[in-house]
């Protein structure tokens, strides 16, 4: 009732939006109006998770879909949790939207569209069979597909567009034939007969097609050039939903299909899971350390935290396969955890970096500098999101990736050789990740807040308006939250995830205040414990400091070592600070070169210094693909003109050929 | 023959020295510091044969250790380091393949080896697992060397630390009499010999090449 | 109420006795270059004098700046609070583990290098950008030489990692062996010593830790360099803790056998502080693009590490 | 008739001036000049410097065939010449220097922006007879262009966080990576022609002993060898033997201390604390025999204050040999220490090519093949009566820098013990006659080869001084040995260069 309600209401303002087209006051108030049923939807996900243990999924069944099939709708506790993943940023990019979207170009593009993706990804999460699943999934992909190309203005806009239309495509062709084939044993298309049936059809090839439709929506390595297009093209407020939710609607998926529908998966399938989380954890952080564009940079930070999830649930399918259902659990809760963090903090992000747009109308860091004086709220609160997305403690970041390095310690347990040779290798790539998240962050705050301006645009920011600020505020005082009461937050996920795994993992097993999943003394983390001993150090550090020591604090002129320069590039750029991982890492990842040209000494000539990148993934797969695709047109273009008798030899002949794919067929 | 856990322990532990050593030829990019890191590598393997002979009850096996320490831990070393600087080439390592990625090709041998090794019943006899796959990883790892450094004296080290693996998993099974050893020696000197000849001839090469070298390889060029 | 006491001397024992061992440490490399070397107690003195100071700060820099040197000081202060030293029997054990560890260092490393790019100068930008490029393969080391111990010990809590150790389930283990070479390459690194950055140098231009913290003058510098003394320390505990815990005192051990955990802590400080300084005066810097194959060397011996237990775990 | 003619030939049929000795100065008229610049860009003769006096500039020259110097003098009444720079890169920086101090326009410079002259000088155009108004504005120097996006500056100095001298450096960068580097000097600018100009002998010798204070012995030799051939007279063999002891002690000195500077920058204290120990000996020998531990004022025009006694020959020899022994074990650390190879071998080349076309010498063009050596190639008593080599390297590193100075000092300490053998008696001094003339000296010092030019008044006074320091073809090239090095290699490069900030800003 609620949610039917609620999803009305996203249908109803999608559709009345264009009428207001003409005023952008109106969008503004589309953007309030997706408040109310957003928050409707995750006050029903709190409550569903709230609810105690055993208690039943709602099941509704809807006269909607294909002919003679009912349209099935369900909120179990794996729904409800991801509700709350997707109606939290929405609160808060309608929130922000509120100021921000009159003030876009073309904000009648954007009103009506906004509600009718959250309508999507709402859909997504409570389709309870195949065909409203896709029905949701294609309506959520067109809907953001036309938020990424709102800005008609941009041709990068339209380029964007165009890869992430045939990608989605691709995407939802994949689901398809993956239920197709799930569905050809089961013969329904309904969840609750395929839960049913675990194992049942499909089989492989299925599992595949799910991890590419799914995989391809969340920017699974290679599956994911597309994202730093589409992503950053959108709005601010729209780039968060897209790489702060959309991805995990993706994720939802892949969670739903893998861990409820088609539970019986060997090893290997997490082995394969794990091994390519962690090549998209690399390649994204990778990507997002060299990007001067702050849009892309977060979209491609995106890809590495969708990378570091993905690892986190190849090991739990992996433990699961190994009959090894607590610590499946607690690779499961990982994952869960840093679905919900990752979605806040890059909603956070994003909302961030649209400020920072929207005040200096510049996007590149190697243009900005110096805005944390300048805007000093936003300045905060990406600082706590930069904070978070690095894992620095006391912050919600850390808590997953600790509970992620925590299962992936375990996992050497496994007995295949290729596990344990595999986890440890994994491991090293989610430290690097890790790490490089670090770099990354560092870079791009210290190069957008930090210093002094490199640009008259950057020198004369001015801070967001309220309804932004607050929109940045909330987020990031949330990831504090769910940073010091981490048991908290996994004792919920652990809730969620005891229906699919059959097992409840105990987050604290030394007490409240400690996480401590897997055993009294296997290692446990506080972060209350952590954050009041902190402050008892930090006030007596204080105290002592100003004590016994002088308390006088003098500005003055930057000292640089005796030589201050007042050019805005004597300091160094975004470019210069990755300079040394770029050398080491880009020239055998990138074929990063650097053409230096260097005159004589004497000689007044200009010296010339030229970067060249390439992405060998971008040219070895996807240009070829083009190419092919391209040729491939082209023959097909001779069909256009082809006589009516060859068209009716064409239609013959297809149709002969179905004769004898069905004839040959087994029968069912 | 018991052997208690620390007597294995402390003999794995000073296999993986000889191992890290081999990793450590691989990292080395000054000639000097090769020679040296063979010196200390055949010097943990004196300790691991010496270890053997204290643990097994086989005196023979201090010989082999007094003769590795002596032979290979001093002698050749300093024969090395003394022809190195008669010719003048104790600069930089020549690499076909980078720091960075030979370690990680390593890492990827002793994995090799260690999936080799696991299947291996090897109950009867007192060598472990372990240090079958220590050995092996040596060996492989001396291997790597060879492919992978383009100077002959590097080359030369290749080999004789491949030959030092060997020498690992033979302190390490019972009962490999003394001769076996001393045969393994003086092949080394054999070899020696034939590579010094082999340097001299070469030598006109490495005076032509120097300079191109050095521009190539410089160190944060790389 | 005993384990609060001693948590809290605890605490202020990390912090008195950096300056110590930094000093000492420089004390034995004077010795070893042939002059006669400052006192061990300099250091105190030194930081006495610029608290005394007044602090200086740029025009161009923000508040983050004057937060920097405290956030440094606590996250460095903590993550050598949570190590046993003298006893394994400490309240903040189940606070926080290696991995906290890790983390807490690198909050230190985050605000530093975001404090280096502050005042908008070239040399702190330098100085960030090195750090965090040594950092970028340091972390990942030390967090797989944790992955490794953790593995052998199924714990990532160093004071049950000590409890391990002492209790004999684990012997010259190979893996402990290999897991310890990355943590001596990580921890000159980390503590920012030669081969890695000189800590004494007056080159802007090769400075890595020194370059991040020009800027900072007075109390606020005195809080960097206490900090940086402070990281010195905690990975010269580490290494004791993880690879040398004997004689540390344990749960239940009467009080005379905390005085000897002191005792020992102190002695083994004291001579890992004069092996660092002989090494140091033994090596040159390294080039700065051939860290990543020192520290890249770290992190596939810390994984060999973590390989090999398998072979031993399937005897 | 370009192309093969030696330097003496070309010059031979031009006016010469009388009393200007060793060497001829020919006075050259707008045609001559430009003649000789297309013999330049023909020939190899090396361009020893360029300074301008009153309304003249002169050129030395030497052709590198058979060892002859000449000074070419263009009278330039327009205040400008046809420019150098060209056919002789080394030159800009002189020519930029003589536009500051004398308002002489060399055209067809490249570079217009002035070297010197910061705009802080209460005059400009301080040595021109009517001297130029100071700038009123602050003046802007702009740095040379680099193309190139999201590159980054690092303006280093002129304050530097070391004891050091003064000089900027501005290194343009992505990240690490040095994409072009600029050094600017002058900050140490003194006047000292100026201060020279009318000074009796005396005071002049004081002043040349103090222009840098690393080689005070070489410039108050050179001062003293072109006081001797402006006067035509000589110095009595006894004082050239001590002159050139105290030389060699002053290069020992020296390069003990780069060698243990360039270990000490790639933070390996150790050398540096063991040679810095050698060098506190030999200067402690310095003062036990000669008097003062630099050997400052020890040289006079006319032959040398301080003789020799018998003990302090003992204590040089017993110097000499401990040094020796020493210097090996130092050697051998240095050979044997892979990681200080490591930062040394391959950084910071200098192609010899380079080296040539700057004209460079010393220790910098030694190091890249480049064989000059006043020692050798004006043999100047009593060099030519010693037997030494001139070693050289061949890959131009800071290696090869390191290895040219233990060479030049295991030179020096034979050279040492071969003036002590031949030791020839007789008085330390003989009486500068007082008359005028021009005269010039090529001295070899620890960092190359210094010129010195002077004019005596018939008074005896000095009426011109123009000293110039190796360190101002050096410098250049340093600029150059940055090329695919990162920045911070680049302390290491400007220590094995060890320039002179002073001696280029007199």
């Amino acid at each position: 009732m609620v949610i039917g309600s609620a999803m009305i209401a996203f249908l109803l303002l999608g559709l009345a939006a264009p009428l207001g087209r003409r005023r952008p006051a109106v969008a503004g108030l589309v953007h309030l109006a997706c408040l109310p049923p957003s928050l409707l939807l995750l006050a029903l996900g709190l409550m569903h998770l709230a609810a105690p243990p055993g208690t039943p999924p709602q099941i509704i069944t809807l006269p909607l879909g294909l002919p003679g099939l009912a349209g099935h709708w369900r909120l179990d506790r794996l729904s409800a949790f991801f509700l709350l993943v997707v109606n939290l940023p929405a609160v808060l990019a309608g929130l922000y939207g509120l100021g921000y979207a009159p003030h876009l170009p073309r904000p009648g593009r954007v009103a009506p569209f906004l509600p009718l993706f959250l309508l999507g990804m709402n859909g997504v999460l409570l389709a309870d069979d195949a065909f409203s699943f896709l029905l949701a999934w294609e309506f959520m992909s067109l809907t953001s597909w036309l938020l990424v190309v709102a800005d008609d203005g941009n041709p990068e806009a339209g380029k964007a567009g165009l890869t992430y239309l045939s990608m989605a495509a691709f995407g939802g062709f994949c689901l398809l034939a993956a239920f197709a084939l799930m569905a050809a044993d089961g013969g329904s298309f309904d969840f609750a007969l395929l839960r049913a049936h675990p194992g049942g059809g499909g089989g492989v090839l299925a599992v595949l097609l799910v991890l590419l439709g799914t995989g391809s929506k969340a920017g699974m390595v290679p599956l994911h050039p597309w994202l730093p297009l589409a992503h950053p093209a959108a709005p601010s407020h729209a780039s968060a939903l897209m790489s702060g939710v959309m991805t995990k609607v993706a994720l939802y998926g892949l969670i739903r299909i893998l861990f409820d529908l088609q539970p019986v998966l060997g090893w290997q399938w997490g082995f394969a899971l794990m091994l390519l989380g962690a090549a998209t954890a690399l390649t994204g952080v990778f990507y997002a350390l060299m990007q001067r564009d702050l849009k892309v940079l977060l979209a491609y930070s995106t890809v590495e935290n969708v990378g570091l999830i993905l690892v986190a649930l190849g090991l739990a399918a992996a433990f699961r396969a190994y009959d090894q259902p607590a610590l499946a659990a607690l690779a499961l809760v990982a994952a869960l955890y840093h679905v919900l963090n990752h979605s806040l903090i890059k909603s956070l992000l994003f909302l961030g970096a649209g400020a920072v747009v929207s005040a200096t109308g510049e996007r590149d860091i190697n243009r900005l500098g110096g805005l944390l004086n300048r805007m000093p709220v936003t300045g905060a609160c990406f600082l706590a999101g930069a904070c978070a997305i690095s894992a620095l403690p006391p912050l919600n970041g850390f808590v997953s990736e600790w509970l992620v390095f925590q299962s992936l310690f375990h996992a050497p347990s496994l007995s295949h050789w290729a596990m344990r040779f595999g986890v440890p290798v994994v491991g090293v790539a989610l430290a690097l990740a890790a790490a490089f998240a670090a770099v990354c962050f560092v870079r791009a705050f210290g190069t957008v807040f930090l210093g002094r301006p490199r640009s008259a645009a950057a020198a004369a920011a001015r801070e967001a308006p309220l309804s932004l600020q607050l929109a940045q505020v909330v987020p990031a005082a949330l990831c504090l939250g769910l940073g010091i009461f981490p048991v908290l937050v996994s004792g919920g996920l652990a809730s969620v995830v005891a229906p699919l795994l059959r097992v409840r993992l105990p987050t604290a097993l030394l007490g409240w205040p400690w996480l401590s999943p897997i055993a009294p003394g296997a290692g446990s983390y506080s972060a209350l414990m952590l954050l009041l001993t902190g402050v008892a150090l930090a006030i007596t550090t204080v105290l002592v400091v100003h004590h016994f020591g002088s308390q006088r604090t003098r500005r003055a002129p930057v000292w640089d070592c005796g030589t201050p320069c007042a050019l805005p590039e004597a300091q160094y750029s975004a470019d210069s600070f990755s300079q040394p991982l770029r050398r080491v890492f880009g020239r055998p990842l990138l074929a990063a070169r650097e053409l230096i040209d260097m005159p004589a000494p004497g000689d007044t000539a200009p010296a010339r210094f030229r970067l060249e990148i390439r992405d060998p993934l971008w040219d070895g797969l996807y240009a070829r693909l083009i190419r092919l695709v391209n040729r491939l047109a082209d023959r097909v273009n001779r069909l256009q003109s082809l006589t009516v008798r060859h068209y009716l030899l064409m239609m013959f002949w297809t149709l002969v050929a179905g004769l004898v794919i069905v004839a040959v067929r087994p029968p069912l | 023959m018991a052997h208690t856990p620390f007597a294995y322990n402390l003999a794995h532990l000073i296999g993986a020295t000889v191992l890290m050593m081999g990793f450590g030829l691989l990292y080395q990019r000054r000639m000097t510091a090769v020679i040296r890191t063979y010196a200390l590598q055949a010097m943990a393997l004196a300790l691991a044969a010496a270890w053997q002979a204290a643990i097994q009850d086989a005196p023979h096996l201090y010989a082999t250790a007094l003769i590795i320490l002596l032979f290979k831990g001093m002698a050749v070393p300093a024969a090395l380091q003394w022809l190195v600087r008669r010719l003048g080439i104790h600069r930089t390592v020549e690499t076909a393949l980078g720091i960075g990625p030979t370690l990680m090709a390593g890492v990827g041998l002793v994995a090799l080896s260690i999936v080799l090794v696991m299947p291996m019943d090897i109950a009867a006899t007192a060598i472990t697992r372990e240090s079958v796959a220590l050995a092996m990883s040596v060996v492989l790892l001396g291997l790597l060397m060879m492919i992978t450094r383009r100077n002959a004296v590097t080359q030369v080290v290749g080999f004789m630390s491949l030959e030092n693996g060997l020498l690992l998993a033979a302190v390490g099974a019972h009962g490999m009499p003394l001769v076996v050893e001393l045969s393994i020696a003086f092949s080394v000197l054999v070899a020696m010999a034939l590579f010094g000849i082999f340097f001299f001839r070469i030598r006109e090469r490495f005076d032509s090449l120097e300079l191109s070298y050095l521009e190539t390889s410089r160190g944060d060029s790389q | 109420m005993i384990p609060l006491l001693w948590g809290i001397l605890h605490t202020l024992l990390v912090v008195a006795a950096a300056p110590w061992a930094t000093g000492l440490t420089r004390r034995v490399k004077a010795r070893l270059q042939g002059r006669r070397g400052a006192s061990c107690w300099q250091p105190y003195r030194d930081l006495w004098r610029l608290l005394q100071k007044d602090s200086v700060i740029a025009d161009s820099a923000s508040w983050l700046f004057h937060i920097t040197p405290y956030v440094v000081f606590v996250a460095v202060w903590l993550a050598a609070t949570i190590l046993p030293t003298l006893t394994t029997d400490m309240i903040m054990t189940p606070a926080a583990d290696l991995i906290a560890l890790v983390a807490l260092l690198g909050v230190a490393r985050f605000f530093t290098a975001l404090a280096g790019l502050d005042a908008g100068t070239a040399f702190g930008g330098l100085g960030a950008s090195r750090e965090m490029f040594i950092a970028s393969l340091g972390e990942p080391a030390m967090l797989m030489v944790t992955f490794s111990l953790s593995v052998l010990a199924h714990t990532t809590s160093p004071a049950h990692l000590v409890e391990f150790v002492l209790a004999g389930h684990v012997g010259l283990e190979v893996s402990v062996g290999l897991a310890m070479g990355a943590l001596l390459m990580v921890a000159l690194a980390e503590s920012g010593r030669i081969p890695i950055d000189n800590p004494a140098t007056h080159l802007e231009l090769t400075m890595v830790h020194e370059a991040m913290v020009l800027e900072y003058s007075g109390r606020h510098l005195a809080l960097m360099e206490a900090a940086a003394m402070m990281r010195q320390l905690l990975f010269l505990s580490l290494i004791i803790c993880l690879f040398l815990p004997w004689g540390i005192a344990r749960p239940g051990d009467a009080a005379p056998w905390l005085l000897v955990g002191l005792a020992a802590w102190i002695a083994k400080v004291a001579a890992l502080s004069v092996v660092l300084a002989a090494y140091e005066s033994w090596i040159a810097k390294m080039r700065l693009f051939r860290i990543a194959d020192f520290l890249g060397g770290a992190l596939l011996l810390a994984l060999l590490a973590t390989i090999f237990l398998y072979v031993s775990e399937a005897l | 008739m370009l192309g093969n003619t030696t330097l003496t030939e070309f010059l031979d049929g031009l006016r010469t001036v009388p009393q200007h000795q060793p060497w001829p100065r020919h006075l050259l008229d707008e045609r001559a000049w430009m003649d000789l610049l297309h013999q330049l860009a023909e020939s190899d003769w090396t361009l020893l410097g360029l300074w301008a006096d009153g309304g003249e500039v002169h050129a030395a020259l030497r052709d590198e065939e058979d060892g002859a110097v000449a000074v070419a003098s263009l009278s330039c009444p327009e205040r400008k010449y046809p420019s150098l720079s060209e056919v002789r890169p080394g030159a800009i920086r002189l020519e930029r220097a003589l536009r500051d101090l004398w308002g002489i326009t060399p055209v067809g410079l490249s570079d217009p922006r002035p070297w010197l002259d910061h705009g802080r000088w209460p005059v400009s155009r301080p040595l021109a007879l009517p001297r130029g108004p100071a700038p009123e504005t602050p003046v802007d120097y702009p740095f040379l262009p680099v193309e190139g996006e999201a590159l980054h500056i690092i303006p280093v100095g002129p304050v530097h966080a070391g004891v050091i001298e003064p000089g900027h450096f501005r290194f343009t960068c992505s990240g690490e990576s040095v994409v072009r580097l600029e050094a600017r000097l002058g900050y140490t600018h003194k006047g000292v022609e100026e201060l020279m100009a009318g000074k009796p002998l005396a005071e002049a010798a004081k002043l040349a002993a103090r222009l840098s204070g690393d080689s005070t012995v070489a410039y108050s030799l050179a001062f003293a060898r072109a006081v001797e051939a402006a006067t035509a007279s000589e110095a009595p063999p006894r004082a050239h033997w001590l002159r050139a002891l105290m030389a060699e002690l002053e290069r020992i000195a020296n390069h003990l201390l780069d060698v243990g500077g360039v270990c000490n920058d790639a933070a390996f204290p150790v050398m540096l604390a063991h040679c810095t120990t050698l060098r506190e000996e030999v200067l402690r020998a310095n003062a036990a025999c000669f008097g003062h531990r630099l050997l400052m004022d020890r040289i006079l025009p006319g032959g040398v204050s301080h003789d020799l006694t018998r003990e302090g020959g003992a204590t040089l020899r017993k110097l000499c040999a401990t040094l020796a022994q020493r210097l090996n074990i130092l050697v051998d650390i240095y050979d044997d220490l892979p990681s200080l190879q490591d930062r040394t071998v391959g950084t910071g080349i200098v192609r010899p090519a380079l080296a040539r076309r700057f004209g460079a010498g010393g220790v910098v063009g030694r190091a890249s093949m480049q064989g000059g050596d006043a020692r050798k190639a004006v043999a100047y008593p009593p060099y030519d009566e010693l037997d030494f080599a001139v070693p050289t390297q061949p890959l131009g590193d800071v290696n090869a820098r390191i290895w040219q100075r233990i060479e030049e000092l295991r030179e020096s300490l034979s050279l040492v013990n071969q003036l002590m053998d031949g030791m020839p008696g007789g008085p330390l001094t003989r009486p500068i006659p007082t008359r005028g003339g021009e005269g010039m000296a090529l001295v070899e010092g620890f960092r190359g080869e210094i010129l010195l030019w002077l004019r005596l008044s018939e008074a005896g006074k000095v009426v011109r001084c123009h000293p110039r320091d190796p360190s101002w073809f050096q410098w250049p090239l340093l600029e150059a040995a940055i090329e695919n090095n990162i920045v911070a290699d680049f302390p290491l490069c400007n220590k094995s260069f060890n320039c002179s900030y002073s001696g280029v800003d007199l």
